[in-house]
């Protein structure tokens, strides 16, 4: 199966695929997986629609946008949910004077570009903290680097990444506050896998078997976070850290990923979420927020058809302990 | 004026001899940005098949333009032309030209210049290349065949067009100053040479030149035009003996000619 | 061919316009292509239309324009400007040469937050792509141009004792001239690319934001709209280039023409 | 003078390349530029050794050069035939160029997704754009140049009854020569950024795609590296165009020269 | 040879008259891809002011080398040039040149071909035009001041070339065939016309030409070049009286000069 990313793997994230290539994972499941990255949600659920890419894996915001604007021939549906938390956060310098949302008046927040599908919640959120469209300014600051660089240098007063890159600037030294998303909208899931609805009806056990390798790539990794980070840095060369204080630099990175696997495998109050599981709850809430936010054109989108949970209790149907000795065992 | 130069003026007619190239009331305007320049009027003339004709004119008259006409390049405003009895509205094949310019390809050796009516003709190559061979040694450039036009002098280039022009072995010859920018020992030399291939060949010549002596020692006919719009004011036959040479120049009839021709241009 | 030729000139282009529309529709009614692909005209039409009418696509327009064009003067200006000191100096030639053609071959948007950092997120940085990406072109035909200036006609200037600057003004930019409108040619679409790549970085208007705002959020009619647009500026500009070469390098079109009839119309006939 | 001018050519670059490394050098260590901006030189250096040393670079230089290649070369043949096309014929350019042009000004990106979904994410694809970017610059030297050849050169050869395919290629061709060099050279540069973008959008090798997952990992020396590998190889490609340029049209560099001395080395003094 | 020209051949030398250009021991020769060409070999000329010389030769001996040499655009490979005394690293400002191609500035009209050497010596522009006008008529061709050199035919291009050389009014003319394109009665009525000059402000004139009695109805002195390469193998002083004119054509001497000369080329 060919599997499109919509960002590009970072150490806080790739780690899986890696970990799913050198422990096997996918091989006992029959699966050859190969790992595409597509420069966003635009280019790569067409990909999925046209049927040259078999599994996507973009943030869900934009497709539900887009049936709210009456597309709904989408021929594609999310079967696995990756990231059920919104990690989307606002993050400000550590000594600064905003501690809620609606400190943000008359604020510059900066985001990575304008054409990020996660601005309108963004919106949607300030505008139930009370704040109008001329409150606060958004400026797109570009990705990671010239971000931090803009917070730092005080060109923005506030970053609105995910909270995996917070991380990452937070362990390069600059002390950071986060502000989560409040309501609704901070409840809100992110990103998730696609199938084309056909295929996914045809072959339902293909996906099963890709759900379920996943979920095992995603307990090794947690349970030997170290081997997963070296393992993503062994697929990408390139990623690795080779200056500066290399211990610490492993760490970090280790931390960024016990971070973010904390987040999207167990509740806030600490018990094990169900693997891929959506919340179709929190979608339909989200859906009617965001309409009567007037961020999206209308709350008519079908999502009891778009998402659907009924793969679900497959995924989790392998021996776990198995895996986390295999995990521990691995270099 | 002899039946054996083809023309038939006033006489009866024994024998229709061929037109090579005529001209019917032909006018040129030019297009210019700052206004149209009329640089032939109502031209009238013939060249019999194996007849030479010179022209002689003023700077700027038309000359050029009339030879450009022959050679199916420019369509007069009005008026016809023909070549060979057929309306011309393409280049002719069997036609040669060396033009005012030498008009070199300057990507291509001398020798390949020399080669091109070979190549635009699709005639053999091997005795095409020959020939070319010859032509150079003829105008005196066998030593640089290999070169490239920008490394010749003028005399030189000029006398590649003349060559190019042969090489095609053409019936109807068009030289447009083809000695304007050589000395006189190469000049003579070649005039000679052009006789004696005509008299070989009876090829039809239309010869443009400044020089009154050599429109008088190479042709059967010299015509003179008046400058600019040019038109036909004299047609006067030349009937020296052929072969003509060196001691024609200093013939009484050769002086006679020469004189009446240079009274148009005083 | 006559008739034809008496149309004004604008109407070959609406022909082929209509003629691609018409293969889009026959397309979109035949294939059923998903509109996420390919919407169908008449969604496009409705989308301009009311984008003109409502004014909302003004702002976008107009801001690409802006940085299209400030871009474009400035680039070109620069290209022309240090193709004329590397034509004119072998010095600065072995030196820089390499290294602009190094930079050129840089994906600018690699640079892309490089630029962001240095040049903030204003019109500024999108100012700095376009420049980035017009200057080759130009910078190039301008180079190559200067050289071909005839040597004979330098030296003919020359014994007047022409100077430098005499030369350069006098015989080889008029020598350039058509080479260089080449390069202005291939700068004004270049110069668009520039802006909305920029706008793809980062901006809040253009038509650049617009296709990639819809891009995102899978508006393939939006997306249509300014592809559109941004075609028609391109076509508009390019035409403009053509005519003042035309006008400016009037000396290189010298077919010959007499009264009547243009030699060439007539001799097509045969070269046809 | 003398005894540079007998230095070989490719020392120059290496003399600025040198400065830039020192002025990027000096800059590192005197302004405390952050690493995740501007990297030192060294990093980037050991870097590249590592990369070269342990294979690891090499896929993504041959991925990134076989799409170049393979693009440029279908791009260019594309943009001179189409030049020669619509050179001519008057039909085809009225009916065709401002359609390309306008096709031109699109941006690749915003076309990226039909692309992908057309050729797939594959090499093709990459290809693809690399096609559409360097057709251009071909495409309006070509037709720029075939319409400069002289008039009269053109007259001498149909007064022997050229053909049209004749006057094409012994005369249009030659004359168009140099322009069309300059479009290729403005081309090479075209093609790295066309297939670097094409890695942005989608892929798992190639330079482009190890600049922007290093520019999400953070690893501004592994950006640096990407960007000066991509310099390199376009400053090669051009230095190998310029090469060929001055070798096929020889004869517009005919400089005079005399034996012992070249005439523009002494006239340097006076023209300086 | 009168004491006037400056020539001092044999005898006293009463008054030291300055040379305008000299050639000591000059060669050249051309570099090109199938090897050199020895265009000059061992060249010795002075040309005094005042004087005016005129060079024959066979085509491509180094006639235009040579002129080139005096107009500053070629050095020579071996040997030493001077202008006025000064040695010749660069093209003289009292200079004129009217070369063998016309070489005119296809995007300038007539009349701005003609201005510019005034805009090259930055001459006061007023007196320039209003010369400019003048030389145009000299050379019969005020009608088409503003016209483009492409606009015109090849004895038009080279007329507008020769009003160029004496726009800014040099002290040293250097002349390649100027007259090569032009007809009999152009080229009789622009040489009275150089006569004049020449005798009204006493330049010094080189004058290359293959008109054996163009040479010696113009020069103090006829330059005789051997065929490639180029020496000089006669200088042949003419004394005949000044001013030339018609009469001068059919007297003796000029008739003996001619065929003394005619007989290098035979
Ligand atoms: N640019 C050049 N490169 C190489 N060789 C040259 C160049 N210019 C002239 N020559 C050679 O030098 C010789 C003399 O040339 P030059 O033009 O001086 O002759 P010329 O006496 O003026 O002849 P013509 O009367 O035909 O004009 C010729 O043999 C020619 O081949
Ligand atoms: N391409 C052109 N465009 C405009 N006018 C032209 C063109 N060619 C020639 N003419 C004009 O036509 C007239 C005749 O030119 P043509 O070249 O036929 O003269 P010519 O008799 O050959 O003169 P020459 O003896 O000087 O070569 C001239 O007045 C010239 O100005
Ligand atoms: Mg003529
Ligand atoms: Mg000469």
């Amino acid at each position: 199966v060919t599997v499109g990313l919509s960002v590009y793997p970072s150490v806080a994230d790739g780690g899986i695929w890696a970990v799913g290539d050198e422990l096997g994972l996918w091989e006992k499941e029959n699966l050859e997986v190969k790992v595409l990255t597509f420069q966003g949600a635009g280019v790569l659920v067409p990909q999925v629609a046209s049927g040259n890419v078999t599994i996507g894996l973009p943030s869900p915001e934009t497709i539900l946008a887009a049936f709210a604007a009456g597309q709904t021939n989408l021929p594609i549906r999310f079967f696995y949910n990756v990231i059920p938390v919104n990690t989307m956060e606002f993050a400000v310098l550590a000594d600064s004077q905003i501690h809620e949302v609606a400190d943000l008046k008359n604020k510059k927040i900066g985001v990575g570009a304008l054409t990020w599908g996660n601005i309108p919640s963004t919106r949607a959120v300030l505008k139930e903290a009370g704040l109008k469209a001329a409150d606060y300014s958004i400026v797109p600051v570009g990705v990671l680097s010239s971000g931090f660089h803009a917070l730092t240098a005080g060109e923005v007063d506030a970053l609105n990444y995910n909270s995996g890159w917070h991380d990452i600037l937070e362990l390069s030294g600059t002390p950071l506050r986060r502000i989560k998303l409040p309501g609704v909208i901070g409840a809100m899931s992110a990103n998730a896998f696609i199938a084309h609805a056909e295929a996914l009806e045809k072959n339902p056990d293909l996906f099963i078997r890709f759900g379920r390798a996943f979920t095992a790539a995603e307990v090794a990794c947690a349970a030997n976070v170290r081997f997963c980070v070296e393992a993503f840095w062994r697929q990408h060369p390139e990623a690795r850290p080779k200056e500066g204080d290399l211990p610490q630099a492993v760490q970090n990175a280790v931390e960024v990923v016990r971070r973010r696997l904390d987040r999207i495998t167990l509740f806030p109050d600490g018990s094990p979420r169900e693997p891929g599981a959506f919340d179709l709850l929190a979608i339909r809430r989200y859906v009617r927020q965001m309409a009567l936010d007037g961020e999206f054109v209308s709350d008519n989108v079908p999502v009891d058809q778009l998402f659907t949970n009924r793969l679900v209790a497959d995924f989790a149907k392998f021996d776990s302990g198995e895996i986390r000795t295999q995990a521990r065992l691995a270099q | 004026m002899t039946a054996a130069n083809g023309r038939a003026v006033g006489g009866p007619v024994l024998e229709p001899v061929p037109v090579a190239f005529t001209a019917e009331n032909v006018s040129v305007c030019y297009q210019t940005r700052k206004g149209a320049i009329e640089a032939l009027r109502d031209i009238n003339l013939d060249i019999m098949q194996g007849e030479f004709v010179a022209v002689l004119g003023p700077s700027g008259c038309g000359k050029s333009t009339l030879m450009k006409i022959a050679a199916g390049l420019i369509i007069p405003t009005s008026g016809r032309a023909t070549l060979a009895g057929k309306p011309l509205d393409r280049p002719g094949r069997d036609v040669g030209v060396a033009f005012q310019k030498p008009n070199l390809l300057p990507w291509k050796s001398v020798f390949d210049n020399v080669m091109l009516p070979a190549l635009t003709l699709g005639l053999p190559r091997a005795p095409a290349e020959r020939r070319a061979m010859e032509l150079l040694a003829l105008v005196g450039l066998s030593a640089f065949s290999a070169n490239y036009p920008a490394e010749l002098s003028g005399g030189m280039q000029q006398r590649v067009g003349i060559a190019r022009m042969l090489l095609h072995d053409p019936q109807l010859l068009l030289m447009d100053e083809p000695f304007a920018a050589l000395d006189a020992m190469t000049r003579e030399t070649l005039a000679l040479e052009l006789q004696r291939i005509w008299l070989g060949q009876r090829k039809s010549v239309l010869f443009i030149t400044h020089s009154i002596q050599e429109a008088v020692f190479l042709a059967d006919r010299v015509i003179v035009m008046s400058s600019r719009p040019g038109r036909v004011i004299d047609d006067v036959p030349i009937t020296l003996a052929r072969p003509r040479n060196t001691d024609t120049l200093s013939s009484a009839p050769f002086g006679d000619a020469c004189r009446y021709l240079r009274g148009h241009f005083q | 061919m006559k008739y034809l030729a008496a149309l004004p000139a604008f109407i070959y282009p609406l022909v082929s316009l209509s003629a691609i529309v018409g293969i889009w529709f026959a397309a979109v009614r035949l294939f059923v292509i998903p509109d996420y692909l390919l919407p169908p005209p008449w969604q496009v039409f409705d989308l301009l239309v009311n984008g003109f009418v409502d004014g909302a696509l003004w702002p976008h327009i107009g801001a690409t324009l802006v940085e299209t064009l400030g871009g474009y003067v400035v680039g070109s200006a620069l290209g022309i400007g240090l193709g004329v000191l590397l034509a004119e100096s072998k010095m600065f030639e072995r030196f820089l040469l390499p290294l602009l053609t190094g930079l050129q071959a840089v994906p600018k948007v690699a640079l892309g937050p490089i630029i962001l950092v240095w040049c903030g997120y204003g019109v500024a940085s999108k100012i700095v792509l376009v420049v980035l990406v017009c200057f080759f072109p130009l910078f190039i035909n301008t180079i190559n141009g200067l050289r071909r200036a005839d040597e004979d006609l330098l030296d003919a200037c020359r014994a007047f004792s022409a100077s430098r600057a005499f030369l350069f003004l006098h015989v080889k930019l008029p020598s350039a001239a058509s080479e260089i409108f080449g390069g202005l040619q291939i700068g004004i679409s270049l110069a668009l690319i520039g802006a909305v790549v920029g706008e793809f970085l980062s901006s809040q208007r253009g038509l650049g934001y617009l296709v990639s705002s819809a891009s995102v959020n899978m508006s393939g009619a939006t997306m249509v709209e300014g592809v559109l647009l941004l075609a028609v500026i391109g076509m508009c500009g390019a035409q403009m280039v053509r005519t003042l070469h035309r006008h400016v390098v009037f000396w290189e079109s010298r077919e010959t023409r007499t009264e009547s009839r243009r030699r060439r119309g007539k001799m097509m006939v045969w070269e046809g």
